[in-house]
């Protein structure tokens, strides 16, 4: 049993962190988020130069096949950094084609960082259930023809090709997943800002037609194949929490050293120095449930990797809701200003707990799960 | 012990009731329940509809204009007021200046100020707080020095709301650098226009134009703008805070804002019906909402005790008030799920009629709930408000 | 609206607390828990004498005709004085007794004090759902035939009289509710000390005939009638745990301004003295939803009955569990032992919270009302 | 980053459960797993079987009689323990005085007082608290005045945990009262038996004799009996302190209690079905589980650092740890409901084989649950172990 990074991990890890601290901090990224395109191509360049877009894709397709915890080590800096790009979206659709298999096309536009992916999954009714979909696929002889609408698809504009969740028309029962390109007829996007300074769009599919070998898959196949990439893609959100908490943490734990009251340095206060403890401890566990849950995504047993995805969720969720709103609260009037980086890590945080399942959606399915139920 | 509204409060409550009915504009009422961002005119408008009925300051003696009401009567216009969804009357004239004006300000002062406070012709503003003093308000370090018929002002005052619209900034001001820091402080009222005197907007983590930094270079202010006597400037600041602050608890707008958060969460579906009706959603709400049928009750409990003054109870209802407001604002984004998202700030500032994504309930929630983590800063921050619990309460 | 106690009201508070003074104290106290019958009849003579008994009944039957309000203040001195006899098991019999009407006979009795009452509700499966009940009665020519068994009976072998409640044989949706004398024929009682010191029994029904005027209610009215009296009983423990919960916040304060370490008092440590200024937030806002439920007792409106008693359960168990540990835990070892009333305050509040509901089984009933659905 | 047990580790994880389940006998294994009382005997019993295996102290050097076992294959034996449910070895002699004898003691004390640590041929008790010194453990009253070969030693001791069963008592005493408080205190050893000491049971609010105080009236102790030097008895214990307590996590126990809880929550019913699918129960057992996973997880990684030294890391898993232990008991309860008032003394010590209510399951528990109350006190309390995270590891 082994907790350290290996060397490599190390060094993706130092170079993002340099390069976060020379070209992508404060004030450049509040630049980046209140431009028209809400993202920097040079800093998705640096990215790609960095071998960020090559690591997520097998060897064969001409990427360094890392696996979930060297995605982690790369989410953790992102989320330190608040980077705004299009990488975790990316990342998280490359998961689907991988999955599905037979991709290879894409899967080296990714890795040479030509094709950014967005995942387009959940509807206005849906919530947090990626099952509830009303969009349909109907086939023909030509391929399928797609209707609907996805809301708040993460960096859905700034994506090449779309992953595109539908219910069969003909088995209602039946889920498919598409490759869907940005640039089919019938699809529109309209790009918004979300408040954590991230983009997302809501995507309309009005009988868009794509070929039969743009689907991914279909029936319990594709419901499996959602399920599993889901949970990557909370393992990568998970990730991104730690590095921000971890941000935010040093940043309280500094202002309570600087930020004088009365005479004296905050931090002296016990009452203060006791909830600083508490946020120590939720971020230690919080660490250590995200931790496990990126191990349990590369082996082979899915009843532990969905039991330690939702309980990575729901503990982040929990230690994210707890530092975040402290954190804001030990800074004082500063924390709840748009100036200081905390107030921008509280509301990444805040997001990331709305995103792919909230503490309640995954304490319900770790609940559902059949080892929940075993009792002495 | 008798826990009903006299039939004489009900029939009180029946005149606000009728009041608010005739004279509340549809456009604010719906700006206000709706969550999206009030502007200047919003709250004079309002303001001055309240002060041609007379209203505009429930708590004033009737001598200065005020309508001679109890405390009962004064808590169920706040309930009605905040039922409805008005504007809020902005407390910095009618609740925080005045009352220190009647009590220590001299005739003219009187004279001038108060009706102009009870009409809203002055916007007023706060100067209290400095970037260097938070919760430790004494170690304020703006400077006026007294030269002929004028002060010199020079200085910072910080977390200023709304002082961009001002016209008035009440300060309390270093007079006296030389003596026990709360010893050298003396209450001011300065013109906004008066050279010498910068506003700098702080922007808000919901992007919310909302406070200021007010800069004071050489500003000049006449000496008769002094309240009171040179250096008793910190009796007068205390006064204000043993003053009526039940208010504070804000349950009339959190039983509004309850009813909201129900709304959207009987819009929003969690496994094929209403989240309302899901068991663990349901019983956050629920906990919530008896949470703020104690807060009321406590609320009533205070202001009728017969030897009512205000006291340091204020503190228990202050930091329970800001947890329940904070807990609103809290379930509602978790309502909405990834509905939280969207950021249309076009929309929250009334440039576009509908949010980009065609939720309007929905658009301003998270924003909401990142602005109102300063309820449990801002007006002495829950911390404080514990250790004044410690001191005054419990003796410890 | 008036928060007040009437001039009498505080009159019989403050007899009750000079009575435990002098004779209830903790040693007095221990005494009787450990005695065989568990209870003391010099107790009960003074509570008689006292015009406890008589409070609840109508004066028709040689009563006081108290309200709740007047309950409320009487349990709240047994509640701080820890008393352990069979008064509020009695108080609340006579509820049942009195909603049931034409009960004269035993509400004179216990006006007088010579009969003590137990309601013999729950059941071993029924847990907080008191209309799970599978004691059966079967009506026959001289009334009916009563066969089943009652768990936890709060003071049911100190009765002389039970309140029952079965299932009517032949309609199975129906209950039926019985006052049964404690020496009937096929009667059994099981008696056994209650962890707070308290007494509870066992009561078995074998065969056990009563005549029809034994029976109180049945079918809906018997619902209605074992609801309101439930929300009666459980406004009486409200009471009782505020006064409790003041008594253990005194004896907290107390502890923190004399128990020295490190050189000084432990009140002097800020995060203590903030755990107790939340302590003093939960008391506070449970007695004002224990005066309110109170309040909503005798009033007509049983909507507004339902909602402020479960949200008074609610909120008294949170703040008795809030207070109850902390105060143990400031209190360092010395609150885990037996020797202080502290230890037993807390028991008997963490007892209170497992009686006749608990906070979820209350919030779940206040959530179930029709009001808890109203929005804007 | 690779978080599954080696091929190696495994397979001594198989050796273990293969040991537990041939020798653990299993009136044992009952009473531990149903909450029952354990007696003197119980423990003496289980120490001598793991003795008999070499199994005893696995901390210990391999020159002492200790297994040799790595960091993860001791944390493996204590996992499989708790699983199987042994009764605990009790810390007293093992590893509290046992390592300070080891570091501090001379030769004599070393061959004489380990073997017999190691056999459980002598009980140890721990006496360091006072009445007057909870977690101001050093301002310790006790004394012990050096008169020709022996100390005499008058005071009094608290908190000693099962002490009525001892044969032997650790002490820290005062030997100087004229330095400050930490630089007059040695480590003495004193034989149980020796006149002038006398035994008092605390009971517990579960009723149980588990602590006692210990009074010394003129004791006279040998001068061999103290370890290493007069007045250094602070460095000793604080060697102690800073020895390995990742087990204070307890999270195998945990774990077996998770199962216990599931179980009652299972046979428990709400509307209908198993409390344990109670939405808003299962909510909470699912959070409990949640954090008792990451606490383990936590636990692998403080003990599989490469340069692992015990730290300040150990304030968390004694907090989290002790809290964990104390939910999980309040769940037991809350799920019993009215189920968890009998109290039945007579069960719980073995005097009835089964509880007076039939139920043997839900009788401990109500008790159980204030027992536990004091996991968060004793072993430096919750707030001390927040007070050595705040400096140690904050900085602050």
């Amino acid at each position: 049993m082994d907790f350290q990074l290996r060397e490599e991990q190390q060094q993706f890890a130092d170079a993002l962190r340099r390069w976060v601290a020379k070209d992508y901090h404060h004030e450049a990224r509040r630049q980046i988020i209140h431009s028209a395109s809400g993202v920097s191509d040079s800093a998705w360049q640096t990215l790609v130069e960095l071998g960020m877009t090559a690591l997520p894709v097998p060897e064969a397709q001409g990427g360094f096949s890392g696996g979930a915890v060297d995605l982690w080590v790369v989410m953790q800096e992102l989320g330190r950094g608040l980077v705004v790009e299009p990488y975790f979206a990316t990342v998280w659709g490359t998961q689907f084609l991988q999955l599905a298999g037979n991709q290879a096309a894409l899967l080296e536009q990714v890795a040479s960082g030509e094709l950014k992916l967005a995942c387009a999954l959940g509807e206005q009714q849906s919530r947090h259930d990626l099952y509830d979909i009303r969009t349909s696929a109907v086939r023909d002889d030509a391929g399928y023809c797609l209707n609907g609408a996805k809301s708040v698809v993460i960096h859905g504009a700034q994506a090449g090709a779309l992953i595109v969740s539908a219910r069969d028309a003909g088995a209602p029962d039946g889920i498919c997943l598409f490759v869907v390109p940005a640039t089919a007829a019938g699809l529109q996007r309209r790009d918004y800002r979300t408040i954590d300074g991230q983009r997302a769009a809501t995507v309309e599919l009005c009988d868009v037609r794509v070929p039969a070998s743009a689907l991914l898959a279909q029936g319990s196949a594709a419901a499996d194949l959602l399920e599993q990439a889901a949970d990557y893609g909370v393992t990568l959100l998970c990730a991104e929490a730690v590095g921000a908490m971890d941000a935010l943490f040093a940043a309280t734990l500094d202002y309570l050293k600087t930020r004088k009251q009365f005479g004296t340095a905050i931090g002296s206060f016990q009452a203060l120095q006791h909830r600083m403890a508490d946020m120590y401890i939720h971020l230690e566990q919080a660490r250590s449930m995200a931790m496990l849950a990126a191990a349990r995504q590369d082996g082979g047993d899915a009843a532990e990797r969905r039991r330690a995805v939702s309980a990575a969720k729901v503990r982040i969720g929990q230690a994210a809701k707890f530092i975040g709103q402290q954190a804001v609260q030990l800074h004082g009037g500063m924390g709840v200003t748009d100036e200081l980086p905390a107030a921008h890590l509280f509301k990444r945080l805040t997001m990331i707990d709305l995103t792919l399942g909230d503490v309640d959606h995954h304490l319900q399915r770790f609940a559902a799960q059949p080892a929940f139920a075993e009792h002495a | 012990m008798d826990l009903d509204y006299t039939a004489t409060d009900l029939a009180f409550r029946d005149t606000v009731r009728a009041f608010l009915e005739a004279n509340l504009p549809t456009d604010l009422q719906q700006k206000v329940r709706m969550h999206r961002r009030l502007e200047r005119d919003d709250y004079v408008r309002w303001h001055r509809i309240c002060a041609r009925q007379g209203w505009a300051a429930p708590a004033w003696p009737v001598e200065f204009g005020g309508p001679g009401w109890s405390a009962t009567e004064r808590h169920i216009w706040e309930e009605e007021c905040a039922r409805a969804g008005t504007p809020p009357i902005l407390p910095f004239g009618v609740n925080m200046v005045a009352p220190v004006i009647m009590a220590f300000g001299n005739a003219a002062q009187k004279a001038y100020y108060l009706p102009r406070i009870l009409n809203c012709d002055d916007w007023w503003c706060q100067g209290y707080s400095e970037p260097g003093s938070g919760s430790d308000l004494a170690s304020l370090k703006t400077t006026a020095e007294r030269v002929g018929e004028h002060y010199i002002v020079n200085g910072q005052k910080t977390w200023t709301t709304l002082g961009q619209h001002a016209d008035m900034i009440f300060c309390l001001v270093r007079t006296d650098g030389t003596v026990r820091k709360q010893e050298g402080i003396s209450f001011l009222l300065i013109d906004m226009k008066t050279p010498g005197i910068t506003v700098r907007p702080i922007i808000m983590l919901d992007e919310e134009h909302e406070v200021n930094e007010v800069f004071f270079d050489n500003v000049k202010v006449p000496v008769e703008n002094l309240i009171g006597q040179e250096n008793k400037g910190w009796t007068y600041a205390k006064y204000l805070l043993g003053h009526e602050r039940t208010g504070i608890a804000a349950v009339g707008r959190s039983k509004r804002e309850l009813l909201f958060l129900k709304k959207i969460a009987t819009e929003q579906r969690k496994a094929g019906r209403p989240l309302l009706q899901d068991p663990v959603f349901g019983a956050k709400v629920a906990s919530l909402e008896i949470e703020l049928i104690a807060l009321e009750t406590t609320v009533l409990r205070v202001i009728t005790k017969a030897d009512h003054r205000p006291g340091p109870e204020a503190s228990l209802l202050k930091i329970r008030g800001s947890e329940i407001q904070q807990q609103l604002t809290e379930l509602m984004l978790e309502a909405l799920g990834p509905a939280g998202l969207p950021f249309d700030t076009d929309y929250l500032e009334g440039k576009r009629e509908h949010a980009l994504t065609g939720d309007d309930a929905a658009a301003p929630l998270a924003g909401y709930y990142f602005n109102f983590r300063k309820t449990s800063i801002y007006g002495g921050s829950n911390e404080i408000q514990k250790n004044i619990i410690t001191q005054m309460i419990l003796g410890l």
